[in-house]
Parts: structure tokens; C-alpha cells; sequence
């Protein structure tokens, strides 16, 4: 077995132990708090029997751990019970919404890498010189300033005083969305070969995206920096720079990749920022997402849809974790290669 | 890891205005809440007493961020919300902190079982987003300013857990534990006089970055409700109720999401300043 | 005679605030083509920034202040540092105390050895570059140059990270070779094979070296003159033979009696500090600076 | 990196070149017709209970009447006629009425309807709990129910049964505890509509928008020629997006609960005008009345006393002569039996508070009042600040706390939970007094929001089952006014205003029904008929 291949078995036995804690952990603070699910979960008018007779259905009347064995077995039938607020099985509405957060999500993720990995490679390079200077002050002004924040200052600059972009949504109105196959916009767009549909779709991911971004694309600038300067003083640049490689190469290679090594770790826990900012971004610009849903929900008491959400969300931050493992592991090639060192 | 003496450190830190500028931000905004009483224009203002005359007025000589919705000066609703926004940063701190370091140092120094439950523990709380899992929390308790506090507390503890475990497997290895354990000093002695004196800057500089990063996450809880209620004044939900005159009462939102850059921003700065004074590891 | 580096009076200090902090203390010396050339001192002394002034990248940093004359392979630094940038890796190349630390560990071997042998923007074809690698890599006497080049450095030993780093410094046939305390973190004997292929080598090739240490047992072997520094200032300069049969200076005499001390390697006790260590230059007979023999 | 963070960058810039021209929406419609509503929209009219459902309701199926328009009573809709005989009402369904589907209209839809409905047992179920006590087809076209008892409001509440097409619903089931009937379709009729009204669903996404298209096999009362050809409704648009899109001329029709300051904003800028539709909604601050000090009535009565009329709708106000509320001076709000239209408005007297207040048995300095509002509705945090700082000149500790609506509909259910204070807003199901005050203040109902202030008072329920079983109008509406009047004396509620919804129309959108005299109809959500609504541009 290939050492990244056993390293990432090793992650995924973890992540899923970690991913069964966070279902224990958020299966009791649900049981645990005040009220009777049943009662909730038939609201106001509910007869006494009905409420009686849900408890006995749904096994309210069993012992805790009891309760958590039918919830994981109703969990690995896919059943995460039937939300309130939309009536409507809470898998279902989790396979609807989840595509349009996770489309704005990965195109924010994309703009914090194309654009916070190269704004802190700059500021350590011209570290204490003015790129440097007005490179930090962006990025910190975006890393304390809340999506939300941005979300309406984007939205009041860029669609209401100079109309330039949409408002809200993912498609103006009057175009239709394109066959489900992805549940992705502008990935099904394309795939259908409709063009203006795809664009449309990317245009309406813009402002989103940007104030999903922003803090994400200053913390990775921040880390790149810091990361970089400390590359800076390792021996390996010391020769890079006695042997003449080009000031840029070094930037650009010689101290990039070694650097990139400690940033991606943490840009993993970057993206699950991100997860929880499209909380507050999808509210502002009324993007049709789980987390819009994770907010409607949670307002509701929709005991059996914040499970659902929080569960899901845990499990995307654990797979973007993998992936980040992955890619390190791809990158450092003391992981990659471990064993042949060890015959070495 | 803390290589620096104090003043070393001091001298450092001296020397960059950034972080000079983030100190005199955090002293600006912590002199605001604590002499609100004094400084703010309408004090009365603060609860549910407006002035259903002047409602929704733009900023003007007397209202100088303007007034809200049931006629209330947003300024001192601000310094007001200043006040609370530290008051809540700190009491969730004082928690989460001393929690999470005693835990870290646990699970560092001793090991075996306990370091496999702690960090497990820790790996399943770090696993959910903290803007999430404290949503989840407030999901199923009522929306209050002590719950918020609690859910953000829960969250918190994990970061200080995993800082300070990494802190103590370096340092554990370091010859000056080593010597105190050769000559047979006790457990609680070395985690807490040796090893725990080591890892105050970093616990110290990522006290500080957080104070920010608190004010931040309770004003998202506020901004989407699931905090603190009104009358009280909070920043977040002032942004959230202001957003919906947007544009044409755009002081509503503006001014209280400036206020919570301010005041983020400056105890980022100053925990910026003491990272690198410290060169300390966050 | 032609130096490929020139020094004389030179100066170095650091600012920092209001505060200057001087280096150096206007030291001269200079390094013949061909010759092998050692500067001793301890750690602090101010010879590996000597050696960082010679490759021209201190003066251009900010808060660098200098004066005197720094001329190496023809260029003059002090007033023109940034002439070195396409020399470097070419004309000047330099050997570093642990060679495992100084190639970049996410790079093969062979994609360094690629940038050095195209560094100061020369250009190498892929396959010519590699071609050149493995001639570079087989003269330092690895093994299965082919195999090294398609590894990272942390498959390889210390040793053969010294080794290569030798055939990298030696590939473009550099007039001056800086070895600043080269291989000072290896083993012992290994240290010693590889500097006496480097030696071989840079005989074989008429390179200069200028040797920057603290260890007097390898001065002793592989220089043909020393340069005593203390605390930015050069307090003794002979002929080895001369030096090691006759020192003079106080300093010199301390360093040398606890050189039992510092065979080895190993960051070097300090001797005593004594008001006599401050005594002036002093130079042993045929040994002075260019200029002085002209003037 | 460097080539990837110009691709970026291309293809932002390509995306933006290429994407500005895109920006004006590309009507596939002639007249489409865009507006929202800030809760979630249900289109099962068995499940749906609040405004938006019944928007929904009557536009995608017709029940068998509907209410008068201008006037209370109602008029015939699906039914052409009926007759009522004893306990038996018998009615014939309209000549050649057929659902979206092409399926013609039967007695046994009606049936299936029914059973459906109460079956399900949500939604407007609870109009006809235990008062229906057979149905049947007499034959294809005529349906007959035989009640239990005399039910005055059983006519009015049949507005509330919607008529589904059972073969197109029987074909769609899914598994289910209804035996033969599966899951009454549970599942498929919350995804698409089965009726006959004049419009069908293309799309639904219960947190998204509802896309409905016009039914080709509609023959109902007739639609105007400019109807809108595809509605879109929206959900959950804040109250500033709705602003900009009504700006940018890509929104039509605004939700009922936009802030004052809001529709006076839109109506200044010109390319927006409007509407009002009042009637039927009472808002109520509803006061516990079991729990101290509450359960004294001189405590409630100086609280009535104290609530400031005149800012409440001083903050209603919207422009000089429009406000999202009017007076209201007793439990009924105007056009239902037994308002009473002749009595003064009340107004606030501190004077008779605090006599009221000296009257009381408790100290109010003993008892904080707690006081909620629906966190949903933010107009409403006025109000119980207001409220918060009148009280608090009596000398009470009043505490205010945003409660989110789901956590009301739990809290309420035990007197003991429940705050001391919350104001609801309480519609009229029906054109029927009794759909409103039955389910508020008699003792045998379950304690649900609507009887938030859990009267228990013989004279009430008195009146209340008389006007039940009592059918001649004369004499119903003397006993509402009766009803009304011990309501006041009692205050289980402070009636503080009558709700007024006001909609900002675009410019080139009319709504006859809102807008031209007499065109109304009474009942909350009936008039916002799509197949009535021009697009005239």
C-alpha cells in the first residue's frame, strides 16, 4: 500500500470516528434541551393522542442511548426525519439545498486561493516594503470585518448604487435552471451546452462569492505571509539566493511550495470558516442554500433538520479536511515517500 | 517558542506603529465602554426608551450617527454595544481559556488514555464549524444573551486545548522538563511551574487575536438573531435591523458594522503586534 | 597577481532605530586565483557576514552600512552590489555548514541542480542540463548519479547531500568558492572525506576558496593562508605554516591552545577574553594586501 | 500558480464582459407577475394556515364558495348553488368545472377533499372538527353534508376547503398509514398543485418561489385578459431586497409586512404605488390570564388603559393617508357580525391606569411582566418597546424578549410558560365571526396561540356557542356585540389596532381587487386573486 493511500485510510477511519462524536454530541444537545420533539414537531394544534402517538412512533419514550441507535439507523437509511418548516423529509431538502452552498462555497474557496495565496506571496516578498504594508492592511481589514458585513456593503455598492450585478438569487429571473445533474449551476449549464445560462450563473455567484471570500482571501494572505517569511530564513533560500536564482523564481517556486506545506493545513479549516460565513452571506443575497435553510430551521426549533444540517456540514468539513491531507501529502514529499525511505 | 524576553519583546513591538495603532484602538474602544455612562450623548437610550419624534433621522450636530428605528441615538447604542461586545468577549474567555489550557496541559503532559479522550474530544468539537455548532446550540435553547455566551463558550475551549497540547509535546522533550523530572518533581508541579509559564505567550497573544474573533462570532449569533435580544444594544443585531432600510436609512447598518471592524481590528492589530514581539506560535 | 576578492578597510554596521551596531572594523584581505584562503574566528566574529558581503545581497539590504572596498571577481560591491546578481552561482558559489538543510526539501535534487546551472537567467536546455548534473555528480564520485538526481534531498545521506552540494558548486567552474564552515554539522570522518574532495577538486580546477571557520584543524589542512578575525577586526594574517609554527597574536595563541577543544567541530569555547586579544594586526612576513605591496 | 491566477482573473473578466449584457432578464413571459411573502409557502391546502397558503390556496384550487366581494357572506364558486335543509346542506357543483389535469369536477373530489382534510388533521381541519357527521355523493355533480349539530359558520368555512383532483392525487400517493388512500398524497401534493383554480403550479420550492402558469382548463369567474401568464411567488426576501428589486423594475407586488419607513421609501421614488388591504385581522396583545399578576382583571384593565393608542399608529403610519393599521375598539375588527362601528376608539389614560392598578390585588413591583414579539415580524419590536416604556411608568418591571414565532406556538401551550404579554395577529379564516373569536376565548379549545390569553369566562362561552348553534343574522350579530362587549370588560387582550396590510404595487401592475371600490373581498388573503391582476405593461 502506497503511503498517501494508508495515510489517507488512517484520516478517513478518524474522520469518521470524529464524524460519530459529532452525531452523539449533537443527538444529545437536541435531546437535552427543553421541550417535547413531539410536541414541536406537531405544532400548536396537536391533540394529546396525536403527541402520544408520535412519541411512541419516533421511540421518544426509550431510553437516550436507545434513541441514538434508532436515529443511527434511521441515519444509515437516510432517513434525518421530516423538517417542519418545509414538511418535507429533511434528506430531501438537504440533497436540494446543499449543491447551491456548496457551488458558492467552492467558488469562494477558489477566489481565496487564486487570490489570498498570491497577495502573501507578494507581502513576503516585499516584506516591510510598501506591497508588503498595503497587503497586510487589506487582509486584515477583510479578516476582522464579518461576511455579513461585506455581504451588505457588496450588495448596497455594487447591485443598488451602481447596478452592476444582481441582487440575489442564482439565475435572473425568467431563466430556467438547467437540468439536474449536479445540482451545480454553472457546472449543469455547461454540461447542457447552455451557454448564457451559464454565464448568468456566474454572474449571480459574484458578489456572493466576493463576500464569502473576503476574510478567507486575508487570512490566507496572512498565513502565505507569515508562512513564506518563515521560509524565508531557512538555509535552503540562503542557498537559493547564493546560487543567483531569480529573486521571482524564489518567490514563485523555491519558497512557495515548502511554504504552501503549513498554509493548506489551515486553509482546511479556512474553507469550514467558509461553510459557516454562508450563514450570513446566503441571508443577505437570499441564496437558495442549506445554510439559508440551517438559519430558517434553527429559528423553528427544526430539531430533526438542525441535525441534518449540522451533521452534513460536519461531514463536508471532514471530507475538505481529507482533501487538504491529500494535497499536502501530494505536495510534501517526505509523506509521498515515506516508505522509500525506509528502505533507504 | 518564547525565545524573547519581555522586554525584548516590548522593545519589538514598539518599534511596528501597526501594532501601536492596534493598541490605541483596544484602549480607545475599552475607555468607550467603560466611561459610556459618562461619554454617551443620551444615555437613556440605551434601554427601550426612545424618542418616537425623531425616529430614523439621519446623522446630524445632535445625533451624530444618527437615530434608529423607535428614535434612539445610534452613537451611544454603539459605545453601548462596545461595552457589551467586550463585556461578553471577556466573560466567554475567562471560561473557554482556562478550560482549554488545563485540558491541553492534561492531555499533553500525562498522555495514554487521557490525551486519546481530550484530543478526540477536541478533534470532534474543531470538526463542526464554531459559527455552526454555536447555532446548533442556540437552535434548541432559547435566544439569550447568557446562552449565547454559553454556546460560544462550548465552541471555544477546543482552540486552547489543541494550542497548548502542541505547546507542551515540544516542550515536553525540552531539557529543562526533562531535569525537573529527573529530579523527581511532581506532575502538577511540572505542567503548571515549568511547562505552563512557556506556553503564557502564546495562550496570551491568542487571548488577545480572540477578543476580536469572539466579538465577531457573537455579533454573526446577533446578526442572524440567535443572540443577544433586544432592548439591549448589540452591534450585530443592530447591523441585521439596520440592513432592512437599506439604502435609504443606510446609518442603521453602516455605523454599527464600522464599529465592530474597529473594535475587531484593533485587538487583531495588538495580538498581531505581541505574535510577532512573541514570535510566538498560534 | 590577479584577487578574485579584494577587501580593504572595510566596514559594516547594522541600524536599527537610532542605534548602529558595528560589525566590522575596516578589515582588508584579499584571495588569489587559485589560492585556498582561510578566515578564523569564532561565531560572532563577523566572518560569515563577510562572506554574505562578498556575494553582494548584505549591502542591499536596509539598515546595511558600509564603507572601504569590497571588489570580488572585478566588480566593486560597495558601490555596486547588484553587478554580482548574474555572477552568483557562476563566477562565485558557496558551500554551507549542513547540506541537507540547504536544498529545498520539496525540490529533487535534480530540479535544484537544474536551477543552478540556469541561475543568473543562462540558458540550459532540460536535457543538457541534466546531462551536465550527472558529469557534475559522477566527479564528486556518487554512486548512481542518475538515481540522486530523481531524489529529494532527505533520501539522501549527509554526506551525499555534501557531495552534491560540491558538484553544484563546482558546475559552472567558479572562480571563488565561499565555504562557510562547509560540513561542520556532518560526522567527522565524513567531514573529512568531503572536504578533501572538494579540495581535489578545486586544485584539479584552479578555483579559489575562501574558507570561513572556527575549526583550525581543517585551516591547518586544506588552507594556504589564514586571516584571524576578532570581534570585526583582523588580528593576525600568514602563511598557515607560518601561523601554526609561530602565532603571534594573543588571540591567535588562545585559539590555538584550546584547539584540542575544537577538532570536531562543534561551536568553539570562548577563550578567555583578554585585553590583550585587542593588540594590533599583526602581519606575517610576505603577507600583506596588494595595495600595500604597491604602494 | 502564475498561469492559474491569470486564468482566475481571465475568466472573471470574461465572466463580467460577458455577463453585463445578460444582466436584463430574458422574459420568456409576456406578462409575468413577481411578488413574496416572508413566511414559507405551503401549497397543500390541507397543511396550509397562514396568509401566503391561502394566497396560494385560491389561486390553485377553488373551493366550493368563496366570500362576497364588498360584502360579508359568501357568494357561489365551485358550487353554482346549494341548498340547506335542517342539518343538511346539499350543493351542486358548477357546469363543466374541470381541474388542470382535464379530469372534470365530481361530488366524489369533494369527498375525497373532506375525508382528506380531516384525515391529515392540520391546516384548516379544525373549522370542521366534530361538526360534520356524514358526507356523500347524491350524484356526480351534487354533494350533500349532514352536520351534527346546528353550525352557523359551517357555510363560511367551506371557503376553506379546497377542492383536489382525487384521480390525479390517488395516482400519485405514496405509502401511508390511510390504508387505500396511502399517504392522501401527502408527499406529491406538497410539490405540485391538483385543483381547478385558474392557475397551476410549474415550480415549488418551499424556500424559494412557487412558479404558477395559467390553468388552460380553468372556467371559473373570469379572468381579465391581462392576467399575468406566470406568477412567481417568492419567499423570506428581506425587506431591502425587495426595495432594490421594485427599484430595478424586477419585482411587482411587495409582502404585507414590509416596514412603514420601507413602503414610504419605494412610494417616494415614483415607480411604486399603494395598496391596502384591511379587514379581518385583529392584532391583539394578548394578556395571560392565569398567570399573576394578570389574573386580576383591574391589573389587565390598567395595562389596556395605559397602552398608548395614538403612537401605536402614529408608527403604523405610512404616508399621510395610508397606515399598516386603523383603530380598532373592541375584540372584532370591522365587517365581521357584532363590530361595533358606533363606539369611541380607545385612547390612553394614565389617570384611569393607575386607579385600575391601585385596584388590583398585587403589587406590579412584585411581578416583572414579561412581554414577547415574533421575531419575524420587526415592526413589531416597536410596539413592545413601547409598551415596555409606558408600563414602566406605572411602576412595573417589564422585560421585553424577541421570541421566534415556532417558539411561541410551544411556549403557549401552558399558561405557566407562556409570557405575560404578546402581541398575534389573529385573521378571520373565514367570512365568519366565529373562525375568530371561537378558537380565542372559549374554554374547551386547546391552548394554542390564538387563545394565548386563556380565558375562562361562562358569559364568553355562553355567547359563543349560542352564536354557533343561532342562525338568523339579526340575532347572531346581537350576541357578537354582547360577546364583544364582555370582552371588553374583561380584557383578555389589549386590542390595539386592526391590521391593515399594505402591498407597494410597481407602476403598471394593477390589482382591481385592492384597489377599486367595493372590489374587495373581506376575508384576509381572498383578494389576491392572480387571474384579477393587470399587467399592463
Amino acid at each position: 500500500m502506497s503511503p498517501v493511500l494508508r495515510l489517507l485510510l488512517q484520516r478517513l477511519a478518524i474522520s469518521v470516528l470524529v464524524l460519530i462524536g459529532v452525531s452523539i454530541l449533537i443527538f444529545f444537545i437536541a435531546r437535552i434541551v427543553p421541550g417535547d420533539p413531539a410536541r414541536i414537531a406537531l405544532g400548536p394544534n396537536a391533540s394529546q393522542a396525536q403527541i402520544d402517538a408520535l412519541r411512541e412512533a419516533r421511540h421518544l419514550n426509550d431510553p437516550i442511548v436507545v434513541q441514538y441507535g434508532w436515529f443511527i439507523r434511521d441515519l444509515l437509511h437516510g432517513d434525518l426525519g421530516t423538517s417542519l418548516y418545509t414538511k418535507r423529509p429533511v434528506a430531501q431538502d438537504v440533497a436540494t439545498y446543499f449543491p447551491a452552498t456548496l457551488e458558492l462555497v467552492l467558488y469562494a474557496g477558489a477566489m481565496m486561493i487564486l487570490l489570498g495565496l498570491p497577495l502573501g506571496r507578494l507581502a513576503a516578498r516585499f516584506q516591510r516594503r510598501w506591497p508588503d504594508h498595503v497587503a497586510r492592511l487589506l487582509s486584515v481589514i477583510a479578516v476582522c470585518t464579518p461576511a455579513f458585513v461585506w455581504g451588505v456593503i457588496l450588495q448596497l455598492t455594487f447591485a443598488y448604487i451602481w447596478p452592476i450585478f444582481p441582487l440575489e438569487g442564482r439565475l435572473s429571473n425568467g431563466i430556467d435552471a438547467p437540468p439536474l445533474i449536479t445540482g451545480f449551476y454553472t457546472i449543469d449549464a455547461l454540461l447542457n451546452g447552455q451557454i448564457s445560462t451559464f454565464f448568468n450563473a456566474v454572474y449571480h455567484l459574484i458578489l456572493p462569492a466576493t463576500a464569502l471570500a473576503l476574510s478567507g482571501i486575508g487570512q490566507t494572505a496572512r498565513l502565505t505571509r507569515s508562512s513564506m517569511i518563515e521560509t524565508y530564513r531557512r538555509p535552503f533560500i540562503g542557498m537559493s539566493r547564493a546560487y543567483g536564482f531569480r529573486e521571482d523564481r524564489i518567490s514563485r517556486r523555491f519558497a512557495f511550495w515548502p511554504s504552501l506545506i503549513p498554509t493548506l493545513t489551515i486553509l482546511g479549516l479556512d474553507f469550514a470558516t467558509m461553510l459557516a460565513n454562508a450563514f450570513l452571506v446566503e441571508r443577505v443575497f437570499v441564496w437558495p442554500g442549506l445554510s439559508r435553510y440551517g438559519v430558517e430551521v434553527i429559528m423553528r426549533k427544526d430539531l430533526d433538520a438542525i441535525v441534518g444540517v449540522v451533521l452534513v456540514i460536519a461531514a463536508m468539513f471532514l471530507i475538505t479536511n481529507l482533501v487538504v491531507d491529500l494535497i499536502v501529502s501530494i505536495i510534501n514529499p517526505r509523506i509521498r515517500l515515506a516508505e522509500r525511505k525506509a528502505k533507504a | 517558542m518564547s525565545a524573547k524576553s519581555s522586554s525584548v519583546a516590548w522593545t519589538e513591538f514598539r518599534s511596528n506603529p501597526i501594532s501601536i495603532l492596534g493598541l490605541i484602538l483596544v484602549v480607545f474602544c475599552i475607555a468607550l465602554a467603560l466611561f459610556a455612562d459618562v461619554i454617551t450623548p443620551y444615555p437613556e437610550h440605551v434601554g427601550p426608551i426612545g424618542d418616537f419624534t425623531a425616529i430614523n433621522q439621519a446623522p446630524s450636530a445632535a445625533h451624530w450617527f444618527g437615530t434608529d428605528t423607535i428614535g434612539r441615538d445610534l452613537l451611544t447604542r454603539i459605545i453601548y454595544g462596545f461595552r457589551l461586545s467586550l463585556l461578553m468577549a471577556v466573560l466567554v474567555l475567562s471560561i473557554s481559556m482556562p478550560v482549554g489550557v488545563i485540558l491541553g496541559l492534561l492531555a499533553g503532559y500525562l498522555g495514554g488514555w487521557v490525551e486519546f479522550v481530550l484530543m478526540r474530544l477536541t478533534d470532534i468539537f474543531l470538526a463542526i464549524p464554531p459559527l455552526v455548532l454555536a447555532m446548533a446550540i442556540m437552535g434548541f435553547l432559547p435566544a439569550t444573551l447568557t446562552n449565547a455566551m454559553l454556546a460560544v463558550t462550548v465552541m471555544w475551549w477546543p482552540w486552547y486545548t489543541r494550542l497548548v497540547y502542541n505547546v507542551v509535546r515540544s516542550e515536553a522533550r525540552e531539557g529543562y522538563v526533562l531535569a525537573a523530572e529527573v529530579i523527581g518533581a511532581s506532575s502538577p508541579h511540572v505542567m503548571f511551574r515549568e511547562i505552563l509559564p512557556n506556553c503564557a505567550p502564546a495562550v496570551l497573544t491568542k487571548l488577545t487575536l480572540d477578543i476580536g474573533f469572539v466579538v465577531l462570532m457573537v455579533s454573526s449569533l446577533s446578526f442572524l438573531g440567535l443572540g443577544v435580544q433586544p432592548p439591549t444594544p448589540d452591534l450585530g443585531s443592530m447591523v441585521a435591523d439596520g440592513a432592512k432600510y437599506m439604502p435609504d436609512a443606510w446609518w442603521l447598518s453602516i455605523f454599527p458594522a464600522l464599529a465592530i471592524m474597529v473594535l475587531v481590528l484593533g485587538f487583531n492589530l495588538l495580538g498581531d503586534g505581541l505574535r510577532e514581539a512573541f514570535d510566538a506560535e498560534v | 597577481m590577479t584577487s578574485v576578492l579584494k577587501i580593504r578597510d572595510l566596514t559594516l554596521g547594522f541600524r536599527k532605530g537610532r542605534q548602529t551596531a558595528q560589525v566590522l572594523h575596516g578589515i582588508s584581505m584579499h584571495v588569489n586565483a587559485g589560492e585556498k584562503v582561510a578566515l578564523v574566528g569564532e561565531s560572532g566574529s563577523g566572518k560569515s557576514v563577510t562572506a554574505q558581503l562578498a556575494l553582494g545581497r548584505l549591502q542591499q539590504e536596509r539598515g546595511t552600512l558600509t564603507s572601504g572596498e569590497i571588489e570580488v571577481v572585478g566588480h566593486d560591491l560597495i558601490r555596486h552590489p547588484e553587478a554580482m546578481a548574474p555572477e552568483r552561482g557562476h563566477r562565485v558559489t558557496m558551500i554551507f555548514q549542513d547540506p541537507t538543510s540547504a536544498l529545498n526539501p520539496v525540490f529533487r535534487i535534480g530540479e535544484i541542480f537544474t536551477e543552478v546551472l540556469r541561475s543568473g537567467g543562462r540558458k540550459v536546455t532540460a536535457a543538457e542540463a541534466r546531462d551536465r548534473a550527472l558529469k557534475a555528480l559522477a566527479e564528486v564520485h556518487i554512486p548512481d548519479p542518475a538515481r540522486a538526481l530523481d531524489s529529494y534531498p532527505f533520501q539522501l545521506s549527509g554526506g551525499m547531500n555534501q557531495r552534491v552540494m560540491i558538484a553544484m558548486a563546482l558546475a559552472n567552474e567558479p572562480e571563488l568558492l565561499l565555504a562557510d564552515e562547509p560540513g561542520t554539522a556532518l560526522d567527522v570522518t565524513v567531514q573529512a572525506q568531503t572536504l578533501r574532495l572538494m579540495d581535489d577538486l578545486v586544485t584539479e580546477k584552479g578555483t579559489s576558496v575562501l574558507f570561513i571557520s572556527h575549526n583550525l584543524s581543517v585551516v591547518r589542512e586544506f588552507a594556504d593562508r589564514v586571516y584571524v578575525i576578532y570581534r570585526g577586526n583582523i588580528v593576525e594574517h600568514g602563511r598557515t605554516d607560518q601561523l601554526f609554527a609561530n602565532p603571534r597574536h594573543p588571540y591567535t595563541r588562545a585559539l590555538l591552545s584550546a584547539a584540542p577543544k575544537l577538532i570536531g567541530g562543534g561551536l568553539p569555547d570562548l577563550p578567555e577574553h583578554s585585553d590583550a586579544f585587542r593588540d594590533p594586526l599583526i602581519v606575517h612576513p610576505g603577507c600583506g594586501e596588494p595595495h600595500e605591496v604597491s604602494a | 500558480m502564475k498561469t492559474m491566477t491569470r486564468l482566475g482573473l481571465l475568466a472573471c473578466s470574461t465572466a463580467m464582459l460577458l455577463a453585463a449584457p445578460l444582466a436584463a432578464p430574458l422574459l420568456a413571459q409576456e406578462r409575468p407577475l413577481r411578488l413574496d411573502e416572508a413566511a414559507v409557502g405551503e401549497i397543500d391546502p390541507a397543511k396550509g394556515a397562514d396568509y401566503a397558503d391561502t394566497v396560494l390556496g385560491v389561486n390553485l384550487y377553488e373551493a366550493l364558495v368563496y366570500p362576497k366581494q364588498g360584502a360579508a357572506g359568501v357568494q357561489p364558486w365551485l358550487a353554482s348553488d346549494w341548498t340547506i335543509d335542517g342539518l343538511t346542506y346539499t350543493f351542486t357543483i358548477r357546469d363543466g368545472a374541470t381541474f388542470a389535469s382535464g379530469n372534470r369536477v365530481t361530488a366524489d373530489d369533494v369527498i375525497y377533499s373532506f375525508n382528506r382534510l380531516m384525515a391529515l388533521g392540520q391546516g384548516p381541519s379544525s373549522l370542521f372538527e366534530g361538526r360534520v357527521d356524514s358526507i356523500e355523493a347524491v350524484d356526480d355533480s351534487t354533494v350533500a353534508f349532514t352536520l351534527t349539530e346546528a353550525f352557523a359558520p359551517f357555510l363560511a368555512a367551506l371557503v376553506q376547503l379546497s377542492v383536489v383532483d382525487s384521480k390525479l392525487a390517488m395516482e400519485n400517493q405514496g405509502e401511508g398509514e390511510f390504508g387505500e388512500f396511502g399517504d392522501y398524497a401527502s408527499a406529491w401534493l406538497s410539490s405540485a398543485s391538483a385543483g381547478s383554480g385558474a392557475y397551476m403550479t410549474q415550480a415549488h420550492d418551499p424556500q424559494v418561489e412557487t412558479v404558477m402558469v395559467p390553468n388552460p382548463n380553468y372556467n371559473g369567474a373570469a379572468m381579465d385578459p391581462l392576467a399575468p401568464d406566470e406568477v412567481t411567488y417568492r419567499y423570506s426576501l428581506e425587506a431591502s431586497t425587495v426595495r432594490a428589486l421594485m427599484g430595478r423594475g424586477e419585482h411587482d407586488i411587495s409582502s404585507l409586512w414590509l416596514p412603514p419607513e420601507v413602503l414610504k421609501a419605494m412610494a417616494a421614488d415614483g415607480t411604486v404605488h399603494l395598496a391596502a388591504e384591511p379587514g379581518g385581522t385583529g392584532e391583539y396583545i394578548m394578556l395571560n390570564t392565569q398567570r399573576p399578576p394578570l389574573d386580576d382583571v383591574h391589573c389587565r384593565l390598567a395595562l389596556t388603559s395605559a397602552y398608548d393608542y395614538a403612537t401605536t399608529l402614529q408608527l403604523l403610519a405610512v404616508t399621510d393617508d395610508m397606515a399598516q393599521g386603523i383603530p380598532m375598539n373592541g375584540a372584532l375588527p370591522k365587517g365581521l357580525y357584532g363590530a361595533d362601528l358606533d363606539r369611541p376608539m380607545p385612547s390612553q389614560d394614565m389617570e384611569k391606569a393607575r386607579e385600575e392598578l391601585a385596584a388590583c390585588q398585587y403589587d406590579p413591583k412584585d411581578y416583572p411582566l414579561d412581554i414577547a414579539w415574533i421575531a419575524e415580524v420587526p415592526a413589531r419590536e416597536r410596539l413592545a418597546l413601547l409598551m415596555q416604556a409606558t408600563f414602566t411608568q406605572l411602576g412595573m418591571d417589564v422585560k421585553v424578549t424577541r421570541t421566534p414565532w415556532a417558539l411561541i406556538t410551544q411556549q403557549v401551550t401552558e399558561p405557566d410558560t407562556a409570557p405575560h404579554a404578546i402581541e398575534i395577529a389573529v385573521s378571520a379564516r373565514t367570512p365568519d365571526p366565529d373562525s375568530l373569536v371561537y378558537n380565542m376565548y372559549s374554554s374547551t379549545v386547546p391552548h394554542t396561540w390564538m387563545s394565548a390569553s386563556y380565558l375562562a369566562d361562562d358569559e364568553v362561552d355562553g355567547y359563543l356557542e349560542a352564536g354557533r348553534t343561532e342562525t338568523d343574522p339579526e340575532t347572531r350579530a346581537q350576541i357578537y356585540r354582547d360577546l364583544n362587549a364582555r370582552l371588553r370588560d374583561l380584557a383578555p387582550a389589549i386590542y390595539a389596532y386592526e391590521f391593515t396590510g399594505v402591498y407597494g404595487i410597481r407602476n403598471g401592475i394593477e390589482v382591481p381587487n385592492l384597489e377599486e371600490e367595493g372590489k374587495l373581498y373581506p376575508t384576509s388573503g381572498f383578494s389576491m386573486l392572480f387571474k384579477d391582476i393587470r399587467v399592463t405593461d
